[in-house]
């Protein structure tokens, strides 16, 4: 492998490192939000860490540019997905528990 | 032009099947007059259709142009056109009735002939998936269609209509794989030349029968895996369990005979006894418990289902034993009990209608209170059990001919044994309908039923009942259209 | 012989058939319903007379319907043989037109036009039995015969008429399917099912065991409507059947059919002479002789006379199978001789019970002392046919008879010869009692006269069909499969609270609901006080110039009877037997 | 190997997400355990270089038909219950079981994965498509080529079903136009 | 070449084995908001996999389906989110 | 139903509206790309037609179902799905006319140079189409659930 | 040991097949044994998942590319079972939305999507 494919796949580990905290967090974290919190944030960096990556592995321009779409995608609706469950489970955690299970 | 009929066929009630739903944004009440259109455009098809194959025997026609085993390839021959000129001349029976007896939504009207679209396009199919496609198409028409009852209960039949037929379905589509990985083709005839390179003892070319053939079964509701039919064609207006019930287990029927002889061909049977022989005993089984359930039933309509449990049973063993004679039997019995069914279900409807009767016991002395529907359905009853010169007898005759000539002794035994069953069943309404007492008041039935009846309903049951017995005189006509067919198909 | 290609087997079958739908819409005109029954009925006479005479003399009439192929066809064929029962069938619905006339009318029935249109079905079908060319044929029309005339069985719609009618419905489709099965057997050892006069060749050739087998499915199911015991109970209890369609059933059309069936066998399908070498033509002879004795025996014990006459009808239907069995020429010309002469004789028997009946509402034989007066030609008639039947010379029964004793003789097999003697002792206990209690006593001062009235017969023995008890013929039966048994089970089932309510109710009860039972009662019962047995102080004195019924019951019987002594003093001239010596005469290696 | 690795974890991800599926009581559960499973699926398509079907699946799997059933469950409602876990009935198991074990003794006559030679994969057909197809229709995609062209008129049928299944739900919802 | 496509095949198996850790909380929950965001923790590194699987394979297509994942993962968090508030009446 | 009867009880999240609105014309881009880039790369009429059905569910999810149902036009989802369908059997006929069998693209390449391929990406169109009218509707049939009303009356 | 040695073989070449053959068992014992008509229709989806997977894999050949013609050469994968999944996958779709619109339709008239209730109360 050369130096570069060398970076490249430090790069995808240290995103597989993020990727492997959040899944960690979501397994052993107390609760909704703390879990929530695992999710968007190190999952993301670690998205965003192992995508660039790829990116970087694929040479073409158009996959770059698809990457980069791929990357700001994810940096705006991850976080987003997360505050909307979060606060779903606000507006049903702050009121009594009444509709919470009755699927 | 005229090359063009086999796809022509499949297209135009597409076509007038994706009208409705623009129209409906304008009328509610476009359907009818859109599915009468497209299906006499599509009897006219068919009747051209004919003409051609009485002439070439074998009609066949390449969408797209491309070369053969590449393309998807239709086959119209002799077997495939009788399926045809059933689905169009009891498509036009059942509009007829429809006018009046509803359902009236634009929405019954484009499934009804989306309904066709499988069907046609199951028939003239020359290719296994091309099959499954439409054999979908076929199943999502038929479940909206049995959901476009009124009762809540249609619904549940739906869905069990649906989830059973999809199983049948899904194995039959799974059946295709293992084919296409012995062979790697999709084409009937290509395949057909493969499977016997591949050898028919191999694992492969086993399996593949055993789903697609299990799958059909599903379709065709054979015992045991019949529970749909029952609850789809007692739970759906009139209109539709008479369609359902004359042509969508009838068109299934007909794929199996399609797979048994251009796909596994008759050779496979001969080489495989073990496949020939489950086949037979699960239709035998069918024959034999399908007319018993039928004699345990109150509710019209359900034993009428169960009686399609049982004459499938007979179709499949006519088409297994795969001697021309059995093979023209199964086939007249195919098409002669699409009507007398269809005919059935619609009389019944209308009974149902005139006088509130739809269980055994309700029919008592409704013979003089409905006379014609009464009389139209006693004469298809006693088709049905195979009373000469009805249809029904010509069909289990040549059936019984071929299990003789093939020395398949239990068979003729079953079958024999069925006729009997059958007249149990249906001689029981007989007798109630024509020697008893009623048992429903006549203001009772006005006040709980009540619902009109047109002459086009009637004219359409009498038709049938006319059919069940004319239909014998085309037998010869239907023997000599087969017997430039089944020499290609059987060796 | 020559085969002809014509129109008119097929005609003959049509015109009544296409009958059916104008009578049909003539529901509301009675007249003009019957108008066209009786017009239908002549014409059909006509086209079949018509062809007698070229028929005689070799000729052969054929209509090729349809074709199906690998040697099965629908094809009408006036033969010799079929000219018999196509004759005996046309001739007697004009008869039976006339009486069902009368008789309907005298008793106001309900349904008279599905009754009149079922008629004209069960013509039309029995017809299409005579002219049957092969074995498809005759199957096709057999089934459509047992379809159309199931509503004529079951015409008084009662329960007790439902469950005969399921009883018989059952009966014959099983034996149906037993022809079927036999018809197949023949169809795949030979490849055709064509009626050949001396048999069909090929068959000689076949495997015997399975030539065998299909002749047992077709004797037996041909048996079923000749009423062969022990599948004979049905057609006792198709006794509640209107007494012209009990006529039409056991004289003319259905019965008939089976026993024209078994002769086909015998004769076109087998032929005589592979019969003898399979050996099957003595088991069929020893049961239609067993029947013969049995039956009449039964016939000894009842009491209501249509059943006495079914027991009878059973009985005398074994000499046309006894003679078609004993394979010899002159058993042969008598047995099938006898065909016409029994349907005359117990026409005009079946006739007589009517219009007593209608008259008078009585049914049983007990009632009728003194009845000679009441209905003087009515009684002259029976009198006739009833000498006919126990075959005493110048009635037809002796001329059949005769020749099947002769045959019988001939062939060295003197028991049966001794059979048929026994059983015209026999017929002459249970007939002529019932002339002489007519004539010569009164209500007053007779006994009864069931010679044997003993608990296991008279009047308690209703259940004679082999249903549970111990007082019917079940021993007799008991041999019978048991599909019969269980057939006969279940429609005893159906009975039975009915029997044990009526005899709860009343001391005379019988098995046949009398029409005045039933919810359609005419004006004419109004006026008629006493509803069975004779009026209080006896029966009154009707001259013999026809005061005592209608011409339209009357003429029938008169004609039914007067036939039956033509074919007994002059039976040449009577072209029946001329028709029959051709039939056999045109059998290889059988005359002489 | 590693790709024997990638496939066996997905492999496992995805039997996992159907075993559960078929045994969360709560049925939501089922429905979002059902939802990650098609994810695994489409990985699964992508890895055996089938990108169209890939494609597919991720818009149906993970997007409609996840919504259609999230639809549903919010028409209606299912009792609560404590349990997790639905009860497991042996007896359909064993008769599942034999079922399984029937098909999976006619696995060893299959052609191995990735068998260049196999009916399918190397066949005669396969070869045909592969080098006509853009002489022929002038697309690069094989896939689209096949599903277009040489088999067009499947896709038809395919179209129709769409529709089919517009209209069919239209009637058993009692609705006369859509939305 | 083979080794570097080869890493990153691992690497996403790797992702994959995250998936299914994730998929404790999806059987367990307690609530369905731990599910959802467990199955969004899922679809994430679905799409990580699918960009790492089309790196490793050079196929720049399979980005498409990344990026069909990505925003429908979204697509199916928002609506579990909905679903949850809105349960019982309609969306 | 609730949305009905209580509108606005549950506020939208601005944050997911703002989001929504970013990301909605990029995907309905992406959706309209992949459907007519289908014949060159993966993808195709039924992808692209999902995902832009998926737009209108987005926008649905975010805006509130039942203003989305009003703003989005009855006529527009049942053209597409009816005119969806007529297009491509429209194309096939139209090869018919032109003397060839059915869906023969090549019957049209004296038109046009490339008429193989821009048959298929038309025919791709229409069953975008399809699919997106199929999902858009079906997304809001079952939004809505059972019609208990419509019909003339239980039996 | 040698049978062993191919056990071992059998499901290093043929995983896929193996899994499909289990994915069908699970999707048919849902379909049968699940008491919530929403799950047997889920089950319904990954019966048929199964198949596909199992044509997909049929589809596949060692190193080769998607079918996108463009590359210098190179194996390709067969694109014909591709197409029939896609074909396939819509089907199952609509099959899906059909069977969740009748669940919809279920729910509204009996209040329950119990298959035993459900049972119950169609046959009163």
């Amino acid at each position: 492998m050369t130096p570069v494919e060398w970076a490249i796949v430090g790069l995808a580990l240290l995103g597989a490192f993020f990727g492997g905290v959040a899944a960690i967090g979501i397994v052993r974290m107390p609760d909704i939000y703390t879990r929530a919190h695992a999710a968007s944030k190190s999952d993301t960096l670690g998205a965003v860490l192992t995508i660039g990556a790829a990116a970087l592995a694929l040479e073409s321009g158009l996959s770059i540019i698809k990457a980069v779409f791929l990357v700001v995608f994810m940096f705006i609706t991850n976080p987003t997905a997360a505050h909307a469950i979060a606060r779903a489970a606000d507006d049903q955690g702050i009121e009594p528990w009444t509709t919470e299970d009755d699927s | 032009m005229i090359e063009h009929l086999p796809v022509l066929l499949v297209v135009v009630p597409i076509i007038g099947g994706a009208v409705p739903l623009v129209a409906s944004l304008y009328t509610d009440r476009a359907g009818w007059p859109i599915a009468v259109l497209t299906m006499a455009g599509h009897a006219t098809l068919v009747g051209l259709l004919a003409e051609q194959v009485w002439s070439d025997g074998v009609v066949s026609y390449a969408v797209g142009g491309f070369a053969l085993p590449y393309g998807i390839e239709l086959v119209v021959d002799g077997l495939s056109l009788s399926v045809v000129a059933l689905i169009s001349a009891i498509s036009l029976g059942v509009l007829a009735y429809a006018r009046h007896a509803g359902p009236h939504e634009n929405t019954f009207y484009s499934q009804f002939l989306l309904l066709v679209t499988g069907l046609t396009g199951m028939t003239v199919t020359g290719d296994v998936f091309n099959l499954y496609v439409f054999l979908e198409i076929t199943g999502l028409a038929a479940y909206g269609l049995v959901a476009s009852g009124r009762a809540a209960s249609a619904a549940v039949a739906a869905l069990k209509y649906l989830i059973i037929g999809t199983v049948g379905a899904s194995l039959y589509l799974l059946g295709v794989g293992y084919a296409l990985a012995a062979t790697g083709t999709l084409n009937m005839a290509d395949m057909s030349a493969k499977l016997a390179t591949v050898g028919y003892d191999s694992t492969l070319v086993l399996t593949a029968f055993g789903l697609m053939v299990g799958g059909l079964t599903v379709k065709v509701a054979l015992f045991p895996l019949h529970t749909w039919q029952p609850d789809a064609y007692a739970n759906s207006p009139d209109s539709v369990s008479a369609f359902i019930s004359a042509l969508v287990s009838t068109v299934s029927a007909y794929a199996l005979a399609r797979l048994l002889f251009s796909v596994f061909t008759v050779n496979f049977l001969t080489a495989v006894p073990a496949a020939r022989w489950a086949l037979i005993a699960v239709a035998s089984v069918s024959i034999v418990a399908g007319s018993a359930l039928a004699v345990a039933q109150s509710n019209v309509q359900r034993m009428l289902a169960y009686s399609s449990v049982s004459q499938f049973g007979l179709v499949i063993v006519g088409f297994t034993i795969a001697t021309p004679i059995a093979v023209v039997g199964a086939t007249v019995h195919l098409v002669g009990h699409a009507v007398m069914k269809g005919g059935l279900f619609a009389a019944s409807g209308i009974i149902e209608r005139e006088t509130g009767a739809d269980t055994v016991g309700g029919y008592a002395g409704m013979g003089s209170r409905t006379p014609i529907a009464a009389g139209a359905f006693t004469v298809l009853a006693l088709g049905m059990v195979g009373v000469p010169p009805a249809i029904g007898f010509v069909g289990k005759w040549y059936i019984l001919v071929g299990a003789v000539e093939a020395e398949i002794w239990p068979v003729v035994a079953v079958v024999l044994l069925s006729t009997l069953l059958t007249l149990a069943y249906f001689a029981r309404l007989g007798e109630r309908l024509y020697f008893a007492e009623p048992t429903i008041r006549e203001e009772a039935a006005v006040a709980d039923g009540g619902e009109s009846v047109s002459t086009g309903m009637l004219a359409v049951v009498v038709i049938a009942a006319i059919l069940a017995v004319a239909l014998t005189a085309a037998v010869p006509a239907v023997e000599q259209l087969l017997n430039e067919t089944l020499p290609l198909l059987i060796q | 012989m020559t085969d002809v290609a014509s129109l008119r087997p097929l005609l003959a079958v049509l015109v009544s058939a296409l009958a059916i739908p104008v009578i049909l819409s003539l529901k509301s005109r009675p007249n003009v319903r019957e108008g066209v029954t009786l017009t239908v009925a002549g014409a059909k006479l006509a086209i079949v007379a018509s062809m007698v005479p070229n028929v005689l003399s070799g000729t052969v009439y054929v209509t090729r319907i349809a074709d199906f192929g690998s040697g099965l066809a629908l094809v009408l064929r006036a033969d010799a043989l079929g000219i018999l029962f196509g004759l005996l069938a046309s001739l007697l619905w004009v008869v039976t037109s006339f009486y069902s006339i009368g008789y309907m009318r005298g008793l106001s029935e309900h349904a008279q036009t599905r009754y009149f249109a079922s008629f004209a079905a069960s013509v039309a079908s029995a017809m299409g039995v005579a002219f049957g060319a092969n074995l498809l044929t005759l199957f096709v029309f057999y089934e459509l015969l047992t379809v159309s005339t199931y509503p004529l069985v079951t015409h008084d719609e009662s329960d007790e008429a439902r469950a005969a009618g399921r009883k018989y419905l059952t009966y014959t489709f099983g034996g149906g399917v037993a022809v079927l099965g036999g018809t197949l057997l023949v169809y795949f050892l030979t490849g055709t099912t064509a009626f050949t006069p001396g048999g069909i060749e090929a068959l000689a050739t076949a495997d015997p065991t399975l030539a065998k087998a299909a002749f047992a499915l077709l004797a037996a199911g041909f048996g079923v409507k000749a009423a062969l015991m022990p599948a004979h109970s049905w057609l006792p209890d198709a006794m509640v059947a209107p007494t012209p369609v009990s006529g039409l059933l056991h004289a003319v059309a259905v019965v008939k059919s089976g026993v024209f069936g078994i002769a086909r066998v015998v004769l076109d399908v087998f032929g005589t002479d592979l019969m003898a070498e399979l050996g099957v033509a003595l088991p069929l002879a020893a049961v239609a002789a067993f029947t013969l004795i049995a039956a009449s025996v039964i016939a000894l014990r009842q009491d209501n006379l249509k059943r006495r006459l079914a027991y009878s009808t059973i009985s005398q239907l074994s000499y046309i199978v006894l003679g078609l069995a004993l394979l010899k020429g002159n058993a042969l010309v008598g047995g099938l001789l006898h065909i016409p002469a029994h349907a005359f004789m117990k026409l005009t028997l079946f006739f007589c019970a009517g219009a007593i009946h209608v008259e008078t509402h009585t049914d049983d034989i007990s009632d009728m002392a003194g009845i000679g007066r009441r209905m003087p030609l009515t009684m002259a008639a029976f009198a006739v046919a009833a000498a006919g039947m126990a075959g005493i010379p110048l009635v037809a029964g002796f001329v059949s008879k005769w020749y099947l004793v002769i045959g019988a003789l001939e062939g060295g097999q003197a028991i049966f010869a001794a059979a048929l003697l026994v059983s015209g002792v026999l017929n002459i206990a249970y007939f002529w009692p019932i002339v002489y209690q007519a004539y010569f006593e009164t209500a007053e001062d007779h006994d009864e006269k069931p010679l044997v009235s003993a608990v296991f017969g008279g009047r308690e023995a209703v259940v004679a069909d082999g249903g549970a008890g111990s007082d019917g013929p079940r021993d007799t039966t008991a041999s019978g499969e048991g599909a019969e048994v269980s057939a006969a089970g279940e429609a005893d089932l159906t009975n039975d609270g009915d029997r044990h309510e009526t005899s709860a109710e009343s001391d005379e009860q019988d098995s046949v609901p009398r029409p005045e039972q039933v919810d359609h009662l005419g004006m004419r019962h109004e006026d008629v006080e006493h509803h069975s047995g004779p009026p209080e102080g006896g029966w009154e004195n009707r001259g013999w110039l026809g005061q005592e019924s209608t011409w339209f019951m009357l003429g029938p019987i008169l004609t039914a009877a007067t036939l039956s002594l033509a074919l007994g003093i002059v039976p040449r001239l009577a072209v029946f037997l001329r028709i029959v010596e051709t039939v056999v005469g045109g059998l290889p290696g059988v005359m002489g | 190997m590693s790709l024997t690795l990638l496939q066996g974890a997905l492999l496992v991800f995805v039997l996992c997400c159907a075993v559960g599926a078929a045994l969360l009581k709560d049925t939501l559960a089922a429905v979002i355990a059902f939802a990650a499973y098609s994810l695994g699926i489409s990985i699964i398509w992508l890895v055996l270089q089938a990108p169209d079907v890939g494609l597919t699946e991720a818009a149906v799997g993970a997007g409609i038909m996840t919504i259609l059933f999230i639809l549903a469950l919010a028409n209606t409602v299912t009792p609560e219950t404590d349990r997790l876990f639905e009860p497991i009935r042996w007896r359909t198991v064993l008769f599942v079981g034999a079922f399984v074990v029937a098909l999976g003794a006619t696995v060893p006559s299959l052609p191995a994965i990735g068998d260049p030679t196999a009916p399918v994969a190397g066949g005669e057909i396969t070869q045909y498509y592969l080098e006509h197809a853009y002489k022929e229709t002038q697309v690069k995609n094989a896939v689209t080529a096949v599903l277009a062209a040489y088999r067009g008129f499947d896709t038809l049928g395919e179209a129709v079903v769409v529709f089919s299944a517009g209209v069919v739900a239209l009637s058993v919802l009692r609705r006369e136009v859509f939305a | 070449m083979v080794e570097f496509s080869t890493a990153l095949l691992a690497i996403a198996a790797a992702f994959v084995l995250f998936g299914v850790v994730a998929l404790y909380r999806v059987f367990v929950g307690p609530t369905i908001h731990d599910r959802v965001i467990a199955v969004n923790v899922a679809g994430t590194n679905t799409v990580i996999a699918i960009a790492l699987v089309a790196a490793a394979f050079d196929e720049s297509t399979f980005l498409d389906v990344a990026l069909v994942y990505a925003l429908l993962n979204f697509l199916l968090s928002i609506a579990f989110s909905k679903f949850n508030v809105e349960h019982g009446g309609v969306l | 139903m609730s949305a009905d009867e209580e509108p606005g009880l549950y506020v939208e999240s601005t944050i997911i509206m703002t989001t929504v609105r970013v990301v909605a014309p990029f995907v309905l881009t992406f959706a309209l790309f992949i459907m007519f880039h289908g014949a060159d790369t993966p993808g195709g009429g039924f992808q692209g037609g999902v995902i832009a059905g998926s737009v209108v569910m987005m926008l649905a999810f975010a805006y509130g179902i039942d203003s989305t149902r009003q703003w989005l036009d009855v006529r527009v989802v049942a053209a597409l799905a009816s005119g969806g369908v007529l297009v491509f059997a429209g194309i096939g006929l139209g090869a018919i006319a032109l003397g060839g069998n059915f869906l023969q693209y090549n019957e049209y390449l004296p038109y046009y140079a490339k008429a193989s391929k821009y048959g298929i990406e038309l025919v791709e169109l229409g069953i975008g189409g399809i699919v997106a009218a199929v999902a858009i509707g079906l997304f809001f049939l079952l939004a809505a659930g059972f019609g208990h009303v419509v019909g003339e009356g239980e039996r | 040991m040698t049978v062993d040695v191919l056990q071992l073989d059998l499901l290093t070449s043929r995983y896929n097949y193996y899994a499909v053959v289990l994915l069908l068992g699970i999707g048919l014992y849902m379909l049968i044994e699940s008491p919530n008509l929403v799950k047997k229709v889920i089950g319904m989806n990954i019966f048929q998942t199964g198949i596909f997977l199992f044509f997909i894999t049929l589809a596949y050949r060692t190193g080769a590319n998607p079918p996108v013609v463009t590359k210098g050469g190179g194996p390709y994968v067969s694109p014909l079972p591709h197409v029939l999944i896609l074909t396939a996958i819509v089907v199952g779709v609509s099959l899906t939305a059909v069977a969740l619109a009748l669940i919809v339709r279920i729910y509204s008239e009996y209040g329950t999507l119990d298959e035993d209730t459900l049972e119950e109360l169609y046959y009163d």
